[in-house]
C-alpha cells in the first residue's frame, strides 16, 4: 500500500483541523449530553495519564495492552509515547479530541471491531517513530518530503508495538 | 491434563442447568450459554456468497450436477450422480442427509457420524464403549440406525456435546473415526508441519496412543473439531468409515493408503466402476481440513474457527461467533483481526484466488469429458483391453484429483498453490488417457 | 516539481565528489557513498541456493540447457539452444552477456538497455534525446554498438546512475523501453492492483501521459527500478526493443499483444520457427517484475527492494543492502521484520511452494517434449497440413506458458498459484497438441 497522505502532527493544518475537530466534538456532545460526563468519568482523565494502565481503563484496549507487554517496546515506551504527538500543543489537542471521541464511542458503542488505527493515528505513529530513531532513520527517512515520497515505517515494523496483530485477540499458536 | 485443570479452576461460566454427555439438544446448553446458542441457530439462515453457501431455493439448495454437468458425467455409476447439491448450514445437516436422493441407493449407518449428535447411540450399541458401538455401524442399513436415532431422541444435528465437554466447556473431539485417523497419522513418518502437538508426540515415549483431548493445544483442538466431519473418507458397507491418513494428509498421501487398502474379499480398494469406462474410481469428499493442512494458514497456526467462527464482543465479554459460515460474510472480524488491509481488498484477494481455481476447475473438467468420450469411441473401434486398461487407470488418477479440488469447498482458498498443483496433474492424465486410447 | 526543490534544500548527504549524469563509474559514486558502494561490489561474489544464485563454476556459471534438456528441445531453431546459463551477480551482467555463445548469432545493439550503464550513449546516438537515440539501436549490431559503449567509457554494468537521480539520490526509472511499456499499461484498461499510483493518474486529467519519476510513489520506484529489466521482451532486429504491457501485465495480456503485433512485413508476431516443428515460437525471457504484480506481495505493497535490498545497520544509520541477491541469503533481514517466524521456518515455506513448482515445470517439459515426438512421428506418416498448423499453435500457446515460468526466477516463489495455473495450462495445451496429432 502507498504511504497514508494524512497531515503531519504539528502543521498548521494540523492544529486548525483538530481545533475544528474538538470544537464539533463538544458541540454535538453537550447535544448528546453524554460527552461532557463519559469524557470526565469513563476515561478521559486518564489521557492526561502517562501509565498504560490508563488505557485498559478501557477493556477494549485489552487486546492492545497485553500485545504491548509482549513486543518489543515495553520496556522503552508507553502507550503515548507512540499513540500521542510529542509536542505540547497538538498533544493537548489530539488528548482531548481522542479522549472525547474514544469515550463517546465507547459510551455509545458507535465503533467497528476489530479496531483499527485511523490514518491520523498512523501519521502521529510514524512521527514519533522517526522521533526516537531520527538517527538511524537519517538516510531513508526525510521529514519534509511529500507522505507519497515517504516510506511507512510500519510497512515493515507494524509489529513493534504490539507484536502480531490479532486484534480481536484470536489465540495464534504463538500463544495457546 | 494441566489445560482441563486450569479451565476446572477457573470454570468461568454461571450454570443455570446442568448438562451432560447425553445432553444432544442445543436447546438445554442454551441456556447456560446463549450467545453461542442463538449463533449456532443462526445456522439455518440461508446464506451465499460467490462460491459459497448455497444457491437454489430457500428450501433445497442448488444442484450441483446440474450446474456442473462433467461432475455428473464423473460419478455416472455411483449414487452422487442422483442427487449431489450444495452445503449448507449446520442446522439442516440431519435433514439434508434424510431428504437427499442418494439414500434410493442403499447407505450405511456410518453415515450418521457426521450428521448427528450421535455419540450416545454409538455408546448404546458398544454396551457403553463408543468405539465398539462405532465400528460396527456399517453392516447396519442407514434406515435402520436413523430410526434407532430417532427413536433414542438424539436426532439432533452437530450439538453442543461433539465439541465440548459438559464439565468445562472446554474443546474436545468425539468422532470415532476421527480418532482412529489423527492416530494413524501421528504413528505415521509424514510430515506435520501445521500440528506441532503431533511431532512433540513423535519425540515422547509414544507409549500410549496420540490422543487430541489430551495431547492437542488448544489452538489445534480448534481446527481439530472441525475435522471431525470435514474430511475426505470411506463411508460404505464393506468396511468401517475409515479416514484415509495413515500416510500423511496430502492427496498423493491419500492416494496411495487407498491404493494398498484391501477389501475382505481381496479386491483392491475403490468406490464405484464408472458406468461408461468400468474405470475403479476413487470418490473424494470436502478434504478442507487436508487441504487447508497444506496451505499456508495452517501453517501459520490460523485455525478453523479463527475465519469461521471469530470472536464477537458480547458486552464485556468476547464469544466465539457460532453462527459457523462463510467468512467473506464477516470479513472484518473474520479476516481484519490479522490483516491490515481493507475489507474491499481482503474480499478482492479471495476473488482473485477463487477465480483462477475455477477457472482450472472448468479446464479439468473438460478434459475429464474428453477422455470418457475418447474411451467410448476407442472401445467402439475394438482398442485391446490392454489400451483400455491404461486408460482407466489414468481415469482414476485424474478423476480423484479432480474431484478432490472440486469437492473442496473453499473453491482453492485453503490452500491456493497446492490446489492448482492438483488439477494441473488432473489435465495432465485426462489428457494422458485421451493420447493412449488414440494411439494406434 | 515541487518534490526536487524540497529535496535539494535539504540534501542530506556530504558530499565529497560531485556526481553527475555522465558518471556512469559507481566508484566516483562510491567515494561519497561507501556503504552502497560495498554492497554493489560484493554482486560480484558468487552464490547459490537451491534453486537460486548460479551452479557452475567462479569462471563460468552452470548451463541451464544442458541441466534440463526439456529446456534445449524447446529452444531449437533459437540462439539460447546454444548458450542459456545461470544467471548471477550484477557485476558480471556486461561480462556475461559479452562472453555469451548466443553472440554466434547476429544480435543486435538493443541488447545493452539492460546490461549497461548505457545512458548517456544513448544521449549521443539522439543528439541529446535518450529516447530518440534508443529508438535505433535495434538496428545497429551488438559489435558496433558494444564497441561505441567501450570507446565512450561508460562500459560498466548498471550503476548508481541508472536508478538515482545524482542531484539529491533519490530513485528514478531511466530505461526507456520501461517508460514506453510502463506509459501504455497505464493508458490501457489493465487492472493493475499492485500499482496504485496508475490508478491515481487514471482518475486524474491525462494530459501528460504516466510518468513513473514524477506519479509513482517511493514505494513502486523501489520495484520500477527493477522493472527496467526484470521483464519479458523483445529484442531482436525487426523492431524497438518491446515490453508488451499494452494490454495488462497478466500472461494473457502479453500474449495477445505479441499475437496482435505486426512486423514491418506485415508477418504476425514471432520470435523464432522451431527447428523442428516450424511452430511460430513465442520466447518468454525472465518476467520476474509481470509476476511478482500477480502476487500477494505486490498487492499488498512490498516490493523488490523490500527483499532483495533489505535495510541493514550500518553504525548509527541504516542503509539499503546493495548486494542484490536471493533473499533467501538473508532470511532475517529480507523476511523476518514483517514474518516473526522462524528463519527455518521462512526457509521451508519457500521450499514447499519452490518444490510444488519445480515439480510442475518437470511435468510440463515431459509433455513438451512428446509433442514435438509425436508432430514429427505424424509428420513422418504424412498427416495432413492442416493438422500440423493446429498442432504448431498449440505447441506456440504451451510453450510460451512452460518458457514463462521457467525463464522466471523466483521458481514459483513471486506468485505461487498463478505460476501453477500458467503451468497447468501449458501441460494441457502440451497434451491437446498430442490428441489433434494423434486423432485419425
Ligand atoms: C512502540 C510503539 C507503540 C506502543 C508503545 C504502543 N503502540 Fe499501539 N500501536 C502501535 C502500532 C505500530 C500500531 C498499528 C498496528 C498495525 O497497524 O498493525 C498500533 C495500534 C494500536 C491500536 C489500534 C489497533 C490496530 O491494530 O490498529 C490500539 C487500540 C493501540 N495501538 C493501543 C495501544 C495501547 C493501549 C498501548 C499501551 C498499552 C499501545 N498501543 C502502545 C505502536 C505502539
Ligand atoms: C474511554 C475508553 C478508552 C480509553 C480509556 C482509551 N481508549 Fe483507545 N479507543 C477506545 C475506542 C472506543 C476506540 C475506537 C474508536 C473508533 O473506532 O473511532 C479506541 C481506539 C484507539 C486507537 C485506534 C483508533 C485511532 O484513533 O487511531 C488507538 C491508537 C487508541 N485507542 C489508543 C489509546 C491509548 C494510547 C489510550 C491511553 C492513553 C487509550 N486508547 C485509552 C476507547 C478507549
Ligand atoms: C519513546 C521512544 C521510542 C518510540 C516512540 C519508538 N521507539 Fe523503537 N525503539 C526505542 C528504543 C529505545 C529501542 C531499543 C534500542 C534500539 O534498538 O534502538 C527501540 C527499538 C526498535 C526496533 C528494534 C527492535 C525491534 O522491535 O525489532 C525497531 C524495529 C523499532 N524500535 C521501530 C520503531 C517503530 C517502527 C516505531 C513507531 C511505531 C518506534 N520504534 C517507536 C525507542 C522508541
Ligand atoms: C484463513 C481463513 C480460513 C481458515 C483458517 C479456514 N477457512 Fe474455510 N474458508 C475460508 C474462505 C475465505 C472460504 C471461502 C468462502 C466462500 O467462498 O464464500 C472458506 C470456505 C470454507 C467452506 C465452505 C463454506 C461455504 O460457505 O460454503 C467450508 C466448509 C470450510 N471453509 C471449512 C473449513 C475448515 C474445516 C477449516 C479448517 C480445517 C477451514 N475452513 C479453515 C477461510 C478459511
Ligand atoms: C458432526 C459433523 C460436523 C462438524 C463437527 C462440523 N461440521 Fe461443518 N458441516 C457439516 C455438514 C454435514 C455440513 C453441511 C450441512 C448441510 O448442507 O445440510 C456442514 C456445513 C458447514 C459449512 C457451510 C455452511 C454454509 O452456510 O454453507 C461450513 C462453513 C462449515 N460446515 C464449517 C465448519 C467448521 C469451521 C467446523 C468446526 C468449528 C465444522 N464445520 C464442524 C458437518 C460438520
Ligand atoms: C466424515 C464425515 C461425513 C460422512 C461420513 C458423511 N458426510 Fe455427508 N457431509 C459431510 C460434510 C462435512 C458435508 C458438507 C460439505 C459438503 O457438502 O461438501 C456433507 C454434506 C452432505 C450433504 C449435503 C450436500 C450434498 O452432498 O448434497 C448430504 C445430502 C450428505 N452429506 C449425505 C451424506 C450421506 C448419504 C452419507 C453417507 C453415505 C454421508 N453424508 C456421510 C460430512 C460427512
Ligand atoms: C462444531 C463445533 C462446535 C459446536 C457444535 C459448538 N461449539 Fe462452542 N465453541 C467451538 C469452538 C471452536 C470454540 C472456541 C473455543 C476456544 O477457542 O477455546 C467454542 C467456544 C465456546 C464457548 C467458550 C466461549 C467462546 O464463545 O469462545 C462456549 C461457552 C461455547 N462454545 C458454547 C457452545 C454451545 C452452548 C453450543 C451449542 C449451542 C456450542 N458451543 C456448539 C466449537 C463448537
Ligand atoms: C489469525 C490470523 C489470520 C486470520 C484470521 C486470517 N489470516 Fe490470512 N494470513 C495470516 C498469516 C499469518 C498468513 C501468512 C503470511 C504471513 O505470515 O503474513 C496469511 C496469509 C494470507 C494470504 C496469502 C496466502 C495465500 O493463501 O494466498 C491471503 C490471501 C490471506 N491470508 C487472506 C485471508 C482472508 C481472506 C482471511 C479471512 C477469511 C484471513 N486471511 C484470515 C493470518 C491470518
Ligand atoms: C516477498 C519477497 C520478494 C519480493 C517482493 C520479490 N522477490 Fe525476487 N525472490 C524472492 C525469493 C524468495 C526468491 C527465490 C530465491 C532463491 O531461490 O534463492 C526470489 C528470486 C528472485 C530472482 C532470482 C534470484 C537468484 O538468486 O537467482 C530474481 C532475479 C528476483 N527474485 C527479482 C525480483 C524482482 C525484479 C522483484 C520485483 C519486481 C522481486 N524479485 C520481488 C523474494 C522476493
Ligand atoms: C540494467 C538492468 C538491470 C536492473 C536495473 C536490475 N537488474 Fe538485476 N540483473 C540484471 C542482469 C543482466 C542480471 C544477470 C547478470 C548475470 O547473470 O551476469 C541480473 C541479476 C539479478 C539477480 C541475480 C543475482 C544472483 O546472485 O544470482 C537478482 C536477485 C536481481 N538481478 C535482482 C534485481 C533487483 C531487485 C533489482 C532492482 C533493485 C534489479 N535486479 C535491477 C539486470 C538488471
Ligand atoms: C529487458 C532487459 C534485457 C534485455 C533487453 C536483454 N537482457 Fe540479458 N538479461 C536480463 C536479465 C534481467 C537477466 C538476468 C535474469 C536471467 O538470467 O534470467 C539477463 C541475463 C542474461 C545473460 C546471463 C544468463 C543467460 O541467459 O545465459 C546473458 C548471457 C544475457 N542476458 C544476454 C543477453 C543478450 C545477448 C541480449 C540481447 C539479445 C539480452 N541479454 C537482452 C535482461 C535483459
Ligand atoms: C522496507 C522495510 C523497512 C522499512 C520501511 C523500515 N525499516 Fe527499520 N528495519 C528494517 C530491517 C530489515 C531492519 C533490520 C536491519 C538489521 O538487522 O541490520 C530494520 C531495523 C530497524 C531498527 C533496529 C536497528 C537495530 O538493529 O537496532 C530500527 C530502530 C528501525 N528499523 C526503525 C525504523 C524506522 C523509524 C523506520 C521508518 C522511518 C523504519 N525502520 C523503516 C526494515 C525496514
Ligand atoms: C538497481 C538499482 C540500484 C542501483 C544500481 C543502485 N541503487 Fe542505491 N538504492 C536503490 C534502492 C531501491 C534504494 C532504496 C531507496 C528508497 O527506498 O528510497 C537505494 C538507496 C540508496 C541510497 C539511500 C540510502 C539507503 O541506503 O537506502 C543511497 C545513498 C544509494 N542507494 C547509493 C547508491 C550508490 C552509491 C550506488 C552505486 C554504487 C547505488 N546506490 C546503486 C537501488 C539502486
Ligand atoms: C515488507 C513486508 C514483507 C516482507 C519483507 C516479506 N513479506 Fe511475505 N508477506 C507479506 C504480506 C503483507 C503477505 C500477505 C499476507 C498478509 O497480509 O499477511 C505476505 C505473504 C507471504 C506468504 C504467503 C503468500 C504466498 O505467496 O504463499 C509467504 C510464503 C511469504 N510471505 C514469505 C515471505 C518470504 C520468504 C519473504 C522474504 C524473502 C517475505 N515473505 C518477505 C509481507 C512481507
Ligand atoms: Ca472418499
Ligand atoms: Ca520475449
Amino acid at each position: 500500500m502507498a504511504a497514508r497522505g494524512s497531515i503531519l502532527p504539528g502543521t498548521r493544518q494540523w492544529r486548525v483541523r483538530h481545533g475544528l475537530a474538538l470544537g464539533l466534538a463538544i458541540g454535538i456532545g453537550a447535544a448528546l449530553g453524554i460527552g461532557g460526563f463519559t469524557f470526565r468519568y469513563a476515561a478521559g482523565l486518564s489521557y492526561f495519564s502517562p501509565d498504560p494502565v490508563a488505557c485498559v481503563n478501557c477493556h477494549i484496549m485489552r487486546t492492545q495492552y497485553d500485545g504491548w507487554q509482549k513486543a518489543s517496546h515495553h520496556t522503552v515506551a508507553v502507550c503515548i509515547d507512540c499513540h500521542l504527538p510529542h509536542d505540547f500543543v497538538p498533544k493537548y489537542l489530539a488528548k482531548a479530541e481522542n479522549g472525547y471521541r474514544h469515550s463517546e464511542r465507547f459510551t455509545t458503542g458507535a465503533f467497528v471491531e476489530p479496531i483499527r488505527v485511523q490514518p491520523r493515528g498512523v501519521a502521529i505513529l510514524e512521527a514519533n517513530c522517526r522521533r526516537c530513531h531520527a538517527a538511524l532513520a537519517a538516510e531513508i527517512s526525510h521529514a519534509d518530503a511529500p507522505p507519497e515520497r515517504e516510506l511507512s515505517c510500519l510497512h515493515c515494523h507494524f509489529s513493534v508495538g504490539h507484536g502480531e496483530s490479532a486484534r480481536l485477540g484470536a489465540p495464534l499458536s504463538k500463544h495457546p | 491434563n494441566i489445560f482441563q485443570k486450569k479451565v476446572e479452576q477457573r470454570n468461568p461460566y454461571v450454570r443455570l442447568v446442568e448438562v451432560g454427555e447425553d445432553d444432544t439438544d442445543p436447546a438445554k446448553w442454551g441456556r447456560n450459554w446463549p450467545a453461542q446458542y442463538d449463533g449456532y441457530k443462526h445456522t439455518a439462515i440461508r446464506t451465499q456468497t460467490r462460491f459459497g453457501g448455497h444457491g437454489g431455493s430457500e428450501a433445497l439448495p442448488g444442484e450441483k450436477i446440474e450446474r456442473d454437468p462433467w461432475l455428473k458425467r464423473m460419478f455416472l455409476g455411483y449414487a452422487f450422480s442422483i442427487d449431489y447439491r450444495d452445503r449448507r448450514g449446520h442446522a439442516f445437516m440431519l435433514a439434508d442427509q434424510e431428504a437427499t436422493e442418494r439414500l434410493k441407493k442403499p447407505q450405511t449407518g456410518s453415515c450418521l457420524h457426521c450428521h448427528a449428535s450421535i455419540m450416545p447411540l454409538y455408546r448404546k450399541l458398544g454396551g457403553g464403549d463408543a468405539m465398539a458401538g462405532f465400528k460396527d455401524t456399517y453392516k447396519a442399513s442407514y434406515q435402520d440406525l436413523s430410526k434407532q436415532l430417532h427413536d433414542s431422541g438424539h436426532a439432533h444435528p452437530v450439538s453442543c456435546v461433539d465439541c465440548h465437554d459438559p464439565k468445562d466447556m472446554s474443546l474436545r473431539v468425539t468422532r470415532p473415526a476421527f480418532m482412529l485417523g489423527i492416530q494413524a497419522l501421528a504413528a505415521s513418518e509424514a510430515a506435520v508441519p501445521a500440528l506441532p502437538s503431533i511431532a512433540l508426540w513423535r519425540a515422547g515415549k509414544r507409549e500410549k496412543p496420540f490422543d487430541p483431548n489430551a495431547d492437542a493445544t488448544r489452538n489445534e483442538l480448534r481446527s481439530f473439531v472441525c475435522g471431525q466431519c470435514h474430511v475426505e473418507y470411506y463411508c460404505s458397507g464393506k468396511m468401517t468409515l475409515t479416514f484415509p491418513w495413515g500416510k500423511g494428509l496430502k492427496l498423493d498421501d491419500a492416494e496411495s493408503f487407498w491404493n494398498e487398502t484391501k477389501f475382505a474379499d481381496g479386491h483392491t480398494f475403490f468406490d464405484y466402476e464408472h458406468a461408461e469406462t468400468g474405470a475403479p474410481i476413487l470418490k473424494a469428499q470436502h478434504p478442507e481440513f487436508e487441504l487447508w493442512n497444506q496451505g499456508i494458514h495452517a501453517r501459520s497456526g490460523v485455525s478453523c474457527a479463527d475465519c469461521h467462527m471469530p470472536y464477537m464482543r458480547e458486552g464485556a465479554t468476547k464469544v466465539s461467533d457460532h453462527w459457523v459460515r462463510s467468512p467473506l460474510l464477516n470479513v472484518n472480524r473474520a479476516c481484519q483481526s490479522c490483516h491490515r488491509a481493507s475489507e474491499d481488498e481482503m474480499k478482492a484477494r479471495v476473488d482473485v484466488i477463487q477465480q483462477r481455481n475455477h477457472d482450472l476447475l472448468e479446464r479439468g473438467g473438460k478434459a475429464i469429458v474428453e477422455l470418457i468420450d475418447a474411451f467410448l469411441a476407442a472401445k467402439g473401434r475394438g482398442a485391446p483391453e490392454a489400451t483400455l486398461e491404461t486408460a482407466r487407470q489414468l481415469q482414476r488418477k485424474a478423476q480423484w484429483r479432480l474431484d478432490y479440488i472440486a469437492a473442496e469447498n473453499s473453491m482453492g482458498f485453503h490452500a491456493p498453490q497446492e490446489a492448482a498443483r492438483v488439477l494441473a496433474e488432473a489435465i495432465d492424465y485426462a489428457r494422458q488417457g485421451q493420447t493412449v486410447l488414440l494411439t494406434p
